[in-house]
């Protein structure tokens, strides 16, 4: 299979040597603070030492796919599905996942009069975008609930994918009941939804760990293959990210505010980045045994095409590192090296 | 229009003056009186004023000066270009000269074929102008003239474009039906040649501006042919005349 | 002077010699001066017209389906015909194939004929009124320089993600172009028509009717066809940046949703299906329409092309 | 033969009398036959044509202002043409204008050229070789039919969100336009030309640079005309469309910004701007250069438009 | 093109035959040679074949059957439409000729003006074709046909467009041209009284297939103006003739 060749070549060869410049996206978004916080505080560019650092912000996973695909970038922090989706587009030959970041944090709210899944029943929600981690967590949980949905718009439910913010106004308007979103956009609903918005189903709640993927690193196969040392030290870089987020929670909000103010020209109010960060949890664990129920509900929900995802994931350039740390190696969970 | 003219003349025109806008003079202190039945060619170089005149006579224009008199039934007139309308048929075009003077649905379609077989095209009447040649379309625009039924028949030119042996063809043709049916034509031309063999008078306009610079009668018109003694003498005189007004546009 | 009057032969006249002779020259000379009809040669058009295209697009196909097998690309940067076949298929098998093209194709006609329900009276007008037209005219050609897909996000912010967004920019591309045809068809009728019009009898009301309308025609099917290019464009734009919201799912969407779905297959296939209505509207709806109307004014050149 | 012998007046033959007689006579007729020339009078024009659109966009505007200071509808659904007008000088200040204008005119120009780099050669062989004219024109024509816009999303999953995507969508759409002006103008080469070309001596090569092409030219300039607009077309949907990465901030990215910011007064600016670049390209490039070449040729209409 | 004719026939023309495809015979053993310096008017009705045969005489089409000789330095030509290139001015479009001959850059605007000149049109030579008159255009066409210096013209109802009055004068000017010049010309028209006017001898041809149907020689051509009585009497003989040949082709 093609992905084990990669894989095999990433170990063989050792690549051609440190990059040059390494390229990485991410989005501006809170479920991004490794790469926002890593940015802000330098710790990739201690890590990467000459290799230069750019970064390119998108608002959406297919953009950085696209950017990733285009050869444009070398990197991304990036939601689940998207990986899932170009692993098995291209055949195993496009990318793969070198470490998780963020767990958690997305939730479906709704407008008033709207209290058990049964008040669902014909009433239109919103999704980030078609096919992304959350777009499949709702079409599979709304499936589990018994309702019908399909990927035009039409069923018991209708799901209309639409743009963050602009399902924040459409839902002032009373032009949708609810949505499905990821933080901050769950808390910023909340505070500034108005119509009674509150929760109906917090996404932990339905994954026996509460724990389940809502960002990974993925990394280029060429890219991977070519300079594993880069890659490395971008891995070491985010394992400290990750870890000064769990050490300064406390200093963790003003920094990721400030990195969003720097790209958006907004910060997040108060409430909203201490809520949204009360309800993610940033871990380089990927949690790779979720990912075959993420590949079925995926299938299911009509937003991903069947194929394998054996090979998707290559942790062992991670797990050399938590090794060097003293900490326990993550798994693969049976998919791709670890 | 105008007030119906004395009995024998059909058009009178009287110190006619003509400029278009701020323009130069084109027709100048114009006197003319055409008698009913009369086939009169009006002769000129080009831009002299003809086509003015004419569109004065049909009342598609105001004079500057001047009076002009014509039947109050107003005048048919024929064009260089046939102007047929293209997405009618030749009886079709017949048809709607007919429609617009009022005449009754039920009788359209046999006055219109009766008409075009006057101009022996009874057989092309479902064609349409492009399928026809011609002379085949200035004679579906003289059938449709024919079918406005006015006294008058002002022609402009109408078998300029056409070749020599239809026009030869069409000329003894547009002479059986003024023989046939008495009207009074107005006949513009430069053919010295074709103004000497149709005409029972001709008239020759001088350039810029336009005036009435010599006249001929024809004394016996029947049975002329364009190659006839008569009309080469009568051309020769007229050419020479004709073409003095042209030098003097020289200097 | 009573119209039979005129027409009345005077007795024995048709029988006169000399009109016979000249009824036999007429008929002779009309006989050599129109060629005899020549039958356009269906199959030969078909040979020289039709197939050369198709072999060639099918040529390519097959040297398409060639590289993928020979190189082996990545399926996701450049899937095959197969591949692409394959997502036709399956787009509708799952009935949404079927739905963007009913969703488009109504919204496209829809906005197309409100265009033209708009946009004839406002071309006749400014056709016909000199001074409205100096005034408005030039405006309406400068509009029809900017891109339509310019309106899409005024669009979707008067009127949010609804079906009225994607009909506004329909009609914002639309209706210039009919507007500028339907003028320049009335601009193109010949002034001798309007004169002959007149000297038959005609006043304003049956010119415009019997001549000027009829005249202006090939101008308007001109305008008629560059409008529903321009709705059927726009609406395109419009389907791909307008997604969300209460706006129905066209083929612009599933363009959209496949390549979110980094599916370039389906991106592929579904411009191969724009690309087929459009071609298939042209040719089963203006081709016709405007051929006809050409040939029975003449205007239709040699198939040569 | 020698040339000079044939011109050799016989001696004494200028002054012959009857020679003479047709000179003056022919100068006579001559000097009937043409008209003085009229000098354009270009205050009238001025009067005429220029003037009544600019009083009536002036009294648009003014209806606008007095609309909004009546009623004072919510700004942000209806900005008044003062917040506007300072939202294009807010953005004028800020430098985000220009950088958009400049990134959006270079990248429509040099697209253009590049289309016009391509479509050229390629039109001309699709013009003069018949057989791949029979096989690659109507997909030509096809591909004119299809929105280009449907082309943004292919491009991206190609060529990411880089500059690469910007041109090719703006090539999909100027392309074709430009090739079939090319055909359609050599098409419309009268073929009396170049039957006097060969009489005249001209070999395959120098009756195309001396009389194909010049007389194609009409033909060419609208096609390039056309592909101008459609280029602008194209690249306003592609910035649209395609925003982020390493894509440069042109204006459609200026527009979508302003969308995203539920900023009308900032779109409407932003469109005005888009209007106002293609009418300038417009009047500014192709309209001399149409009216030059048409009135070189005298087929320039009367002044009346 | 083919070989060197004898000494003083210009063209010989033997057996030809010409088709159009599968279509029917256009030309039917079509015979005929026409002496250096001669000046032919080949007389027809509409669609009888006049200009195919002067096309498969200048070479721009292959004869079906039968042989052309015609001399090596082949024939200029003259068209119907001026087919003046609309880009170039006057003196341009002669350049243009002189150019394709092969003169060199410094002589050809002074040949230019100086063929010009010889059409009374040097006033006019920085005029684009659009700002000419229909008669001054033809000048300039047949200036250009003079450009290209070669022994035969070939012209194909080159004032069929013209008004008459124009009309006349060209054939003055031609026959001046020609007279001075010594060409050999062959002139093909619809109409009767201008062939009868301009030829030594008229070639009439008959229809459906071109045949000739009638050859007149003129004697004494020197002074002869279209009004002359022995062009009409000419003329009456070949129109009987002609009209008999279009009588045929009613039934
Ligand atoms: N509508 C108009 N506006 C201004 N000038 C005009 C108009 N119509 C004609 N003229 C001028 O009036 C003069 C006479 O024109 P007219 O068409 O009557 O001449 P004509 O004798 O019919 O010429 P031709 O034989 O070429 O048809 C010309 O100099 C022309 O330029
Ligand atoms: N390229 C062609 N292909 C097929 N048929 C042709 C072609 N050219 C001419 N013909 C036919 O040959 C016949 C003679 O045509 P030609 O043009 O030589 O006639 P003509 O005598 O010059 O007529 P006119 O006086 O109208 O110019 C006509 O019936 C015409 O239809
Ligand atoms: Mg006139
Ligand atoms: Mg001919």
């Amino acid at each position: 299979a093609p992905q084990a060749a990669a894989g095999r070549a990433a170990e063989a060869s050792a690549g051609t040597g440190p990059a040059d410049e390494l390229r990485l996206g991410y989005f501006a978004n809170v479920t991004h603070a490794p790469a926002l916080v890593g940015l802000e505080e330098g710790l990739f560019a201690d890590a990467l030492g000459d290799t230069k650092l750019t970064t390119q912000v998108f608002n959406a996973g297919p953009a950085a796919i696209e950017a990733l695909s285009a050869g444009a970038i070398d990197a991304t922090y990036i939601g689940p599905n998207p990986s899932i989706n170009t692993f098995i587009q291209s055949a195993g030959q496009s990318a793969h996942i070198v470490a998780g970041a963020a767990i958690g944090g997305a939730a479906l709210v709704v407008r008033d009069g709207i209290d058990s899944p049964a008040d669902l029943e014909g009433t239109t929600l919103a999704t980030p975008q078609l096919g992304n981690t959350q777009d499949v967590a709702l079409r599979s949980w709304l499936a589990s609930e018994g309702f019908a949905t399909d990927t035009t718009g039409g069923g018991d439910v209708h799901i209309t994918p639409t743009e963050n913010a602009q399902t924040l106004t459409l839902f002032q308007q009373g032009g949708l009941d609810g949505a499905w979103l990821p933080e901050p956009w769950v808390s910023r609903l909340l505070a500034d939804g108005g119509r009674g918005a509150h929760v109906l189903v917090d996404e932990a709640d339905l994954w026996h760990v509460g724990a389940f993927p809502t960002t990974v690193l993925l990394v280029r196969a060429e890219f991977l293959a070519e300079h594993p040392e880069t890659v490395r030290a971008l891995l070491e870089g985010h394992v400290a990210s990750v870890a000064w987020l769990d050490d300064h929670a406390d200093e963790a909000p003003a920094a990721i505010n400030a990195a969003l103010e720097a790209e958006t020209g907004k910060p997040l109010a108060n409430e909203v980045i201490s809520r949204a960060l009360e309800h993610v949890t940033f871990s380089v664990d990927p949690h790779a045994e979720t990912f075959e129920t993420l590949v079925a509900n995926g299938l299911e929900a009509g937003t991903q095409k069947d194929g394998s995802i054996d090979g998707l994931f290559d942790l062992r350039l991670l797990n050399e590192l938590l090794e060097e740390d003293g900490t326990e190696p993550v798994s693969a969970g049976g998919l791709g090296e670890e | 229009m105008s007030s119906q003219t004395a009995d024998h003349t059909a058009i009178r025109i009287e110190r006619l003056g003509k400029r278009f806008g701020a323009g130069p003079l084109v027709l100048d202190d114009v006197n003319l009186s055409i008698e009913a039945g009369e086939f009169v060619c009006l002769l000129g170089a080009s831009g002299c004023g003809k086509s003015t005149l004419l569109n004065l006579i049909a009342g598609l224009d105001r004079p500057t000066a001047g009076t002009i008199d014509v039947p109050t039934q107003g005048a048919a007139v024929m064009f260089q270009e046939s102007a047929l309308m293209p997405w009618l048929t030749a009886r079709q075009n017949v048809e709607l000269a007919l429609r617009l003077r009022g005449v009754p649905r039920a009788a359209r379609r046999g006055g219109a074929l009766e008409l075009l077989d006057t101009v022996n095209l009874a057989d092309a009447a479902e064609k349409r102008p492009h399928e026809l040649s011609g002379g085949m379309r200035q004679r579906v625009a003289l059938a449709r003239a024919l079918a406005q039924d006015r006294p008058v028949l002002l022609m402009d030119e109408p078998f300029a474009a056409l070749d020599a042996i239809t026009r030869d063809l069409l000329h003894e043709e547009l002479e059986r039906v003024w023989r046939r049916t008495g009207r009074t034509i107005v006949f513009v031309t430069h053919n010295v040649r074709e103004a000497a063999r149709l005409g029972q008078r001709v008239v020759l306009m001088s350039s810029r501006p336009g005036r009435v610079a010599g006249e001929w009668r024809i004394a016996e018109t029947e049975g002329r042919r364009i190659e006839s003694p008569e009309v080469a003498a009568l051309s020769i005189e007229i050419t020479t005349q004709l073409r003095k007004e042209i030098r003097r546009n020289a200097a | 002077m009573p119209h039979d009057a005129l027409l009345e032969e005077p007795p024995g006249a048709t029988t006169h010699p000399e009109n016979d002779d000249l009824r036999s020259l007429e008929a002779g000379l009309d006989r050599l001066q129109t060629d005899a009809d020549r039958a356009p040669n269906a199959w030969r058009r078909f040979t020289t017209s039709v197939v050369p295209p198709i072999v060639f697009v099918l040529a390519l196909i097959a040297a398409w389906q060639l590289y993928v097998v020979i190189t082996q690309p990545r399926p996701d940067l450049a899937p095959g015909p197969l591949e692409v076949a394959a997502a036709i298929g399956g787009a509708w098998e799952s009935g949404r194939l079927q739905l963007a093209v009913a969703t488009s194709l109504e919204r496209g006609v829809l906005g197309f004929l409100i265009a033209v329900v708009v946009g004839t009276p406002l071309g006749l007008l400014l056709a016909e009124v000199k001074p409205l037209r100096r005034a408005i005219g030039p405006i309406i050609s400068g509009l029809q320089v900017l891109p339509s897909v310019a309106w899409v996000p005024a669009a979707i912010i008067w009127f949010g993600l609804t079906d009225a967004t994607v009909y506004f920019v329909v009609l914002m591309g639309a209706v210039p172009s009919i507007v500028n045809g339907l003028i320049s068809g009335v601009d193109q009728v010949p002034p001798q028509l309007r004169r002959v019009g007149t000297v038959l009898g005609a006043g304003p009301g049956r010119l415009a009717t019997l001549v000027v309308l009829p005249a202006a025609l090939p101008g308007y099917v001109a305008g008629l066809k560059q409008g529903w290019a321009f709705s059927w464009r726009s609406l395109m734009a419009a389907e791909i940046i307008a997604v969300g919201g209460t706006i129905g799912f066209g083929l612009g969407s599933m363009l959209d949703q496949s390549r979110e779905l980094a599916d370039l297959a389906g991106v592929l296939a579904t411009i191969l299906v724009i690309l087929a209505i459009g071609i298939l509207i042209e040719l089963v709806v203006f081709a016709p329409l405007e051929r006809r109307m050409l040939r029975r004014r003449g205007l239709l050149q040699g198939g040569a092309r």
